[in-house]
């Protein structure tokens, strides 16, 4: 089983199922990322995921194109974001209520539109559909182990990685980040500058909805092509959880998010290999409890570096 | 004079917002359905309508009632659990490891015997995120997401694997529990079970301890303002451990509660959810053992409410639980709670100036 | 109005009225959701049919995923007296239908998809998953060697993709295996859980690991709708896979050869055909097999075209021992 | 002159039902350094909140250069030249003192101007420190940054905006003298240039010192305006107060006793890891005060929090009443009888959130008389609350309000009362009257020597140095961490000498130290 795994980092196969299985943690958790820094929490984003996967794949093929698929992704998923903005902005609703409340309503609209467009019943896989299409760079693709690395990968798998940068340089280099982060650390203190609050909240929740939407945009139309009911199945919380794991800036959830991938990808491989003996559930309990070890040595270390600086450790 | 007119104002908003639920909920309903007033007085009122309904929402009310306690309790102390639901599985299971294979007590010792080792299978599974968030400074929120999905998948393996009834078919379950370690309905021909006044009494403990207690006095002050309870003397790390051993304690009760209110016995993700319902359900209640009640029963009939609908007319499922959502939304909208504290405070100061 | 046409079940209209009789009043009492691609969806496709041709009044409820509500949604319906016949189904269900059939004498049940003995008003049919998917490995062994199929490697060895694992799952895994070692005690059958019934992406990552990394050439789907992620990992790679429940061989032509089929629709649409003649026998229960016609492999125009022939021919022997009882397949769950 | 800013009749009731401000006046000419006095809660900052946009007044006009203006939030106020520094800092902590300035108004760069230009900011923040003699380090980040730089930010924060006029809401209530006298040289200047200043303090010597004019409130209506030069201490108190208020501490001789706190070559870090405290020796005893002087920021903090076991130390020792506090938690030193009031009563000395009885029962609750295994005896807590409430004189209806309804001073009170109350045999007071209007100085005075005549040892930490002088009988001066002089006070002790150990300036040899 070992020797087997070993083969597939080198053969590097691992590698594009990590950056397969991380893209839709990875934006989603940017997606959470920049609500959270807006003081805005986004329990919500299993919920803007499916309606987005569901809306891409909808409009995806009927107009017959991946782009207007991907539009209509991010448009309905930001347009439950501002919902969610003006339930909990405008008419002070709990948060992580209206969070909750938009997972329940992405299940149930998703499952009931299916049925008043499509007439079909839990899942809907167009036989015809013009998926996000994957990029070859021509020359390198022959190239031995670059190839593998760069070529042939799903276009949002390079959206991903692009937007992990974007996140970096909008929130850490423009005024507008500023102001957001500001905001989510010392909203008084914004506000008394007048910095609109409100209006730079909604904003931040309609990010969310703009790389939740990218993520399910990417389920349906990228990593697979079809749309299941509640196919998200965990994926919004564990974005959620690589958002506090990333220790809330881009690159910490840029790594959370590859640690999550590898977990997953290192199971999958498990889960495939005959004969490991392992029961399922106990395989499939992998990237929680590396996740867990991996949060508790992160707390550790930031934990020492404090005693150590302060001399008082020993 | 002008406050009174301000709180009319606000008293109109919330109805309105109440209102303007409703509406919604039935334009929705009067788009998609070819019988929207059965479907509308079916949401409404047939919850109501018989003791068989009403029983069920007592029914489907009592878990409801025991993972918002759980959460309410976390929620006080300042700490961010979502671990309600593998706290709720894991408590389910050992509580239903005695009932199952333990026999010959009677059930006055039996039951309670249960629910001891629901509610220390619970808080033993609490233990764990408390723990690491309190001397290992891991995140909560990270750690509680994790070990849900950890003991469904443990708690499913043991129940596949180990503790099958061998006729218990495609889905596994544990062998059917005793009828006399049941918790039986109370009135014959009425659903609910007898585990609600068990919910009841846990409410009234709970209540007590948080607000009558040092235990809750501390909880609360660490919840609110950790470095003044630092300062107090009040150890913090072991309040914060007890509040989440307490809160998985509550969610492991509200576990077997509802194997032996319900199921008879452990069966496979027999939950779906109900630690995650706890959340909203706290949330509702702003953390309050008493408005965990008000905000489960609420909850309940909606749901119940939402099912009735979708059996006694044409309106699909989904549609029932988007209106129900919808409800939810509008009823925490406006802060009711807030404003009827508030009215209190104006009442109380008869909203008076300053001067001293 | 904006009613749009949303409604998949309809209490009132009962176009094709079979008779001058009032119409039959059947409830489905679903355990679940629709959606499935599984049984609940197989079930009321049948009771579809049913509407159309037999003209029966038909109402589905959903009880949803929560198996606290289930008892009293089954109750609700029945108290109500409304329905002159329940339908509902799975193992899961079982207790629940028997207490409440027994509490309720005069109200009918057809019950699918479990055996419940002696309950005088309630008519049960079960259906063999361990003979379907024993047919299904025989396929796929013969599949994973053939030399006439461009995709098949000369490996054996072949992939199982279940929901979870849990019996019912695995009793189609252990029929599967009975099937594959019966063709060739070497194939090694790889067996991969998604976890749930949903998580498509999921399932299709296990379905790329099996066919990249591991030789399988083909793989049996029984994850329900998470399922077709597997399907569509077989198209992208250019190898096979089989489907499940109902007829999923037009899905991707060519890459998914079969499917193992549950006929749970013909079966209900029959028991309630035979209701209405006043014929159901109920108080009895039935196993239905490949003899009875309740499972088998879609044998329909694209199995012909794609499977070769050699094969086909093996198979149609295969299932005739099946029938005539000379192989025996042992469930797991008996 | 002109006025600038007329206030005419303004009123305002807070949504709880609370009228701060009921029919209040002000005029502000423009050029002048305009005092607002007032206790606690009479309506100050609320009136500046409504100056700025941050509250919508109930009733009332505002007339800006003779025009009738509204302003809707606080863009509104700076668009048209006001400029706020709040009472409590608003500051993003982990932004640089630069982005803290230039937030909301940033210059840019880049492509299509998309980015922050952190240079240009840096660079405008340097001058504008410069030319305004507010000295600030503008690429450090704020939470790093003294209390006196964060105020010299917030005013930089203002000009920044082109204020023209500046309100300063207790602007010095945290600084030191000479924080506060350098800010005063600012002021001047800024008004030489033109610009309108409205200061709010609690402190009277203040108004004398800088302001032209004061405009006194109580009880949400404004008593009068008066001329400074016109006026006195005495009058501005009475008519703040509505009566005579002293305004001098009286107190007899010390008569110390034993030894009750004996600490021995302390060393203590920061947060951030830096030694803070060093080395530090020195002894309180009972029915003595022992005042500790210095500039904030040169381990005082870490001092006390080392001696009531907030904070762990890296070396030496503290003894009470000949018991070594190594080992103990803050409740066991709690338990010993020492009395705590923190220098941050928003965050360390009370919970906001909490009713004013859970604040006063932090020690009682866990006594004997008022817990039954665990179960609170609500009658003795509330018959004991409503003692301290009638005894300390805390303005409230009742217990059960929450303690973040109780103006500034009255939530000191509840503070001292709580401390006060167990009778220490150590009192351990930081910054005791920070922000407290004068009759509640002269309260918390009065029961600070109280203590000590009742036999109580005091370490008494303030960056009120006239504090420090009224109240202590012998003045620790720290520097650097450092005890650089300890010095009895007799009436031979002048400010300025404290002040020259302050700064570092002269410097005790170790040996001639101890007590
Ligand atoms: N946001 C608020 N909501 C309700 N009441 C408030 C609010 N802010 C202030 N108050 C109340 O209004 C009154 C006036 O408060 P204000 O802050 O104006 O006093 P102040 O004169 O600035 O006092 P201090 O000297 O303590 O700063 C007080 O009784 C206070 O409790
Ligand atoms: N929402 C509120 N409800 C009731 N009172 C409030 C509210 N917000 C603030 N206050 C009170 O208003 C008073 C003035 O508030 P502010 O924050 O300006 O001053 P403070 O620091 O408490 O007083 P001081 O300056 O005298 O120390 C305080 O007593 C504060 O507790
Ligand atoms: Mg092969
Ligand atoms: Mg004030």
């Amino acid at each position: 089983m070992l020797s087997n795994l070993w083969e597939q980092v080198i053969n590097l196969s691992l590698f594009a199922v990590l950056l397969r299985v991380t893209v839709p943690i990875l934006l989603s958790a940017l997606g959470g990322l920049i609500s959270d820094l807006a003081g805005v929490i986004n329990i919500g984003l299993e919920g803007l995921m499916l309606i987005s996967a569901f809306a891409s794949i909808a409009v995806g093929s009927l107009t017959g194109s991946w782009v207007l698929g991907v539009v209509a992704g991010i448009a309905a998923s930001v347009l439950i974001s501002l919902a969610m903005g003006f339930f909990t902005l405008r008419l002070k609703v709990n948060i992580i209520i209206a969070g909750f409340a938009v997972n329940i309503f992405g299940s149930g609209v998703t499952v009931f539109l299916l049925n008043v467009l499509f007439g079909a019943t839990g899942n809907y896989n167009p036989s015809d559909l013009d998926k996000i299409p994957t990029v070859i760079i021509p020359g390198i693709e022959s190239i031995p182990v670059v190839g593998k690395l760069l070529s042939g990968h799903n276009l949002m798998v390079w959206v991903a990685l692009l937007a992990v940068l974007f996140c970096y340089y909008m929130l850490y280099r423009t005024p507008y980040g500023g102001h957001l982060r500001s905001i989510g650390e010392a909203p008084d203190a914004a506000r008394s500058l007048g910095i609109p609050v409100e209006r730079v909240q909604y904003s931040a929740l309609m990010w969310s909805g703009v790389f939740t939407g990218l993520a399910g945009s990417y389920l349906s139309m990228g990593m697979t092509s079809m749309f299941v009911k509640d196919m998200t199945a965990g994926t919004g919380f564990l974005a959620l959880a690589v958002v506090v794991f990333g220790n809330r800036n881009p690159l910490g959830v840029f790594f959370g998010a590859l640690i999550f991938g590898l977990a997953t990808a290192v199971t999958t491989m498990i889960e495939t290999t005959a004969g490991s003996g392992v029961p399922s559930q106990f395989v499939k309990m992998i990237p929680y409890i590396v996740t867990i070890v991996a949060l508790v040595i992160l707390a550790l270390r930031k934990h020492r570096k404090q005693l150590a600086m302060s001399g008082a450790g020993a | 004079m002008k406050n009174r007119s301000e709180l009319t104002l606000e008293l109109t908003g919330i109805v309105g917002a109440a209102i303007a639920a409703v509406a919604i909920g039935f334009l929705v309903i009067l788009c998609i359905s070819t019988e929207p007033l059965t479907a509308i007085q079916s949401f409404l009122f047939d919850p109501f309508a018989n003791p068989f309904n009403f029983g069920t929402v007592l029914n489907k009310m009592t878990p409801l009632l025991f993972t918002g306690l759980a959460l309410a309790v976390v929620f006080q102390a300042g700490v961010f659990s979502m671990g309600a639901e593998g706290q709720l599985y894991v408590g389910a299971f050992t509580g239903s490891l005695v009932a199952v294979y333990v026999h010959g007590l009677s059930a006055w010792v039996h039951i309670p015997l249960i629910l001891l080792c629901a509610v220390l299978g619970g808080a033993l599974y609490g233990l764990i995120p408390g723990v690491l968030k309190a001397y290992f400074r891991a995140d909560e929120i990270v750690s509680t997401l994790m070990l849900n999905f950890i003991a469904t998948l443990g708690v499913s393996y043991f129940l596949n694997n180990v503790f099958k009834d061998p006729t218990s078919g495609g889905y596994a379950r544990m062998n059917f529990i005793d009828k006399e370690s049941l918790l039986g309905k109370f009135i014959d021909g009425f659903p609910a079970h007898s585990g609600l006044f068990i919910a009841l009494g846990t409410v009234a403990i709970v209540y007590l301890l948080l607000y009558k207690t040092r235990w809750g006095y501390e909880i609360r002050l660490v919840g609110k303002n950790a470095l003044f309870a630092e300062y107090g003397g009040i150890r913090i790390k072991r309040v914060v451990v007890l509040s989440v051993v307490l809160s998985g304690a509550l969610a492991g009760l509200g576990g077997i509660v509802e194997v032996l209110g319900i199921h008879g016995t452990l069966k496979d993700n027999f939950s779906v959810g109900l630690g995650f319902d706890g959340i909203i359900i706290a949330l509702l209640a702003r953390n309050h053992p008493l408005g965990v009640v008000v905000a489960s029963f609420f909850y309940a009939y909606l749901q119940v409410g939402g099912q009735l609908m979708q059996a006694n007319t044409d309106v699909p499922r989904e549609l029932a639980i988007i209106i129900q959502v919808l409800l939810v939304l509008f009823v925490s909208a406006q802060a009711v709670f807030a404003y009827l504290r508030q009215r209190k405070t104006v009442r109380v100061t008869g909203g008076v100036d300053v001067a001293q | 109005g904006c009613a749009s046409g949303a409604k998949q079940q309809s209490s009132t209209d009962n176009s094709g009225g079979a008779s001058g009789k009032a119409a039959l009043k059947v409830a489905y009492y679903v355990n679940g959701t629709l959606g499935d691609k599984g049984f609940f969806d197989s079930a009321q496709a049948g009771l579809e049919k049913a509407k159309k041709d037999l003209g029966i009044d038909l109402k589905t409820v959903e009880g949803g995923t929560n198996q606290a509500d289930w008892a009293a949604g089954l109750e609700s319906l029945v108290s109500g007296g409304k329905y002159e016949v329940i339908v509902v189904g799975t193992s899961q269900m079982k207790e629940i239908a028997i207490d409440i059939a027994k509490r309720y004498p005069n109200q009918k049940f057809i019950y699918f998809d479990e055996m419940i003995k002696d309950v005088p008003n309630l008519y049960s049919m079960l259906y063999s998953q361990s003979e379907g998917s024993f047919l299904a490995g025989a396929f796929a062994a013969l599949v994973t060697t053939s030399t006439e199929l461009p995709g098949a490697n000369p490996d054996k060895v072949i992939g199982f993709v279940g929901g979870m694992d849990i019996p019912i799952i695995n009793d189609f895994k252990a029929g599967y295996e009975q099937g594959a070692q019966y063709v060739d005690k070497d194939v090694k059958v790889i067996a991969s859980y998604v976890g749930d019934f949903s998580n498509a992406p999921k399932a299709k990552e296990l379905g790329l690991a099996q066919y990249n990394t591991q030789n399988v050439d083909i793989s049996y789907n029984v994850a329900g709708g998470a399922g077709l992620g597997l399907l569509e990992a077989g198209k992208e790679v250019g190898k096979y896979s089989i489907g499940v429940d109902g007829n999923q061989n037009p899905l991707y032509p060519g890459s998914v050869l079969t499917s193992m089929m549950k006929n749970i629709d013909q079966s209900i649409y029959r028991a309630l055909e035979l209701h209405i003649q006043g014929k159901l026998a109920y108080g009895t229960n039935e196993v239905l097999g490949i003899k009875e016609g309740g499972v088998g492999l879609a044998e329909d125009d694209l199995y012909k075209q794609h499977v070769p022939k050699s094969i086909q021919d093996k198979m149609a022997e295969i299932s005739k021992k099946l029938s005539g009882g000379e192989i025996q397949v042992k469930s797991i769950m008996q | 002159m002109a006025d600038l800013l007329e206030m005419k009749n303004i009123h305002k009731t807070y949504p709880n039902g609370t009228k701060a401000n009921q029919g209040v006046n002000l005029k502000i000419r423009e050029g002048e350094i305009h005092a607002l006095v007032g206790e606690n809660g009479a309506g100050k900052s609320t009136l500046m909140k409504i100056l700025f946009g941050l509250e919508q007044p109930t009733d009332g006009e505002l007339r800006y250069k003779g025009q009738p203006v509204t302003f809707h939030n606080p863009k509104d106020a700076i668009a048209h030249g006001i400029g706020m520094v709040h009472q409590h800092f608003m500051l993003v902590p982990s932004f640089t003192v630069a982005e803290n300035i230039v937030l909301g108004i940033e210059k840019r760069r880049g492509p299509l101007s998309l980015f922050t230009d952190r240079k240009a900011a840096v660079k405008s923040v340097q001058q504008l420190s410069e030319s305004y003699g507010l000295r600030v380090q503008a690429e450090a980040k704020v939470e790093t940054i003294s209390v006196g730089q964060k105020q010299r930010v917030e005013i930089l924060k203002a000009l920044y905006r082109g204020a023209r006029l500046l309100i300063l809401d207790e602007p010095t209530a945290v600084l030191t003298p000479q924080e506060t006298d350098e800010l005063f040289v600012a002021l001047r200047q800024l008004v030489t240039q033109g610009y309108t200043i409205i200061f709010i303090t609690h402190k009277l010597r203040e108004v004398m010192e800088i302001s032209d004019r004061v405009t006194v409130l109580r009880a949400g209506k404004t008593i009068g305006t008066l001329a400074t030069k016109e006026t006195n201490k005495e009058e501005i108190s009475r008519l703040m107060v509505g009566r005579d208020v002293l305004l001098r501490v009286e107190k007899k001789a010390a008569n110390p006793q034993d030894v009750v706190l004996a600490v021995e070559n302390l060393s203590v870090a920061d947060n951030r890891g830096s030694i803070a405290v060093k080395q530090l020796s020195f002894s309180v005893r009972s029915g003595e005060i022992f005042g500790i002087a210095g500039v904030e920021g040169n381990g005082q903090t870490e001092l006390v929090e080392a001696i009531t076991g907030l904070r762990a130390r890296v070396g030496g020792s503290v003894r009470f009443l000949q018991q070594e506090l190594t080992g103990l938690d803050v409740l066991g030193i709690r338990n010993l009888g020492i009395g705590h009031i923190p220098e941050d009563r928003q965050s360390r000395g009370a919970c906001l959130t909490a009713s004013i009885q859970e604040n006063l029962i932090l020690d009682l609750y866990r006594q004997k008389a008022f817990n039954r295994g665990g179960l609170l005896h609500q009658a003795n807590l509330k018959q004991k609350v409503d003692e301290l409430i009638a005894h300390y004189d805390i303005r409230t209806k009742s217990g059960d309000f929450l303690a973040g309804s109780l103006s500034g001073g009255n939530l000191q009170k509840v503070v001292i009362a709580r401390e006060l109350s167990k009778d220490p045999k150590l009192l351990v007071a930081s910054q005791p009257t920070r922000g407290v209007d004068i009759g509640a100085i002269e309260f918390i005075h009065r029961e600070i020597i109280r203590k000590r005549d009742e036999g109580s040892a005091v370490l008494l930490i303030s960056a009120e140095l006239s504090e420090v002088m009224s109240l202590s009988d012998r003045i620790g001066v720290m520097y650097n961490g450092e005890l650089v002089a300890i010095l009895e006070n007799n009436h031979a002790l002048t400010e300025e000498e404290i002040g020259f150990y302050m700064l570092g300036v002269k410097k005790h040899e170790k040996k001639a130290m101890g007590s």
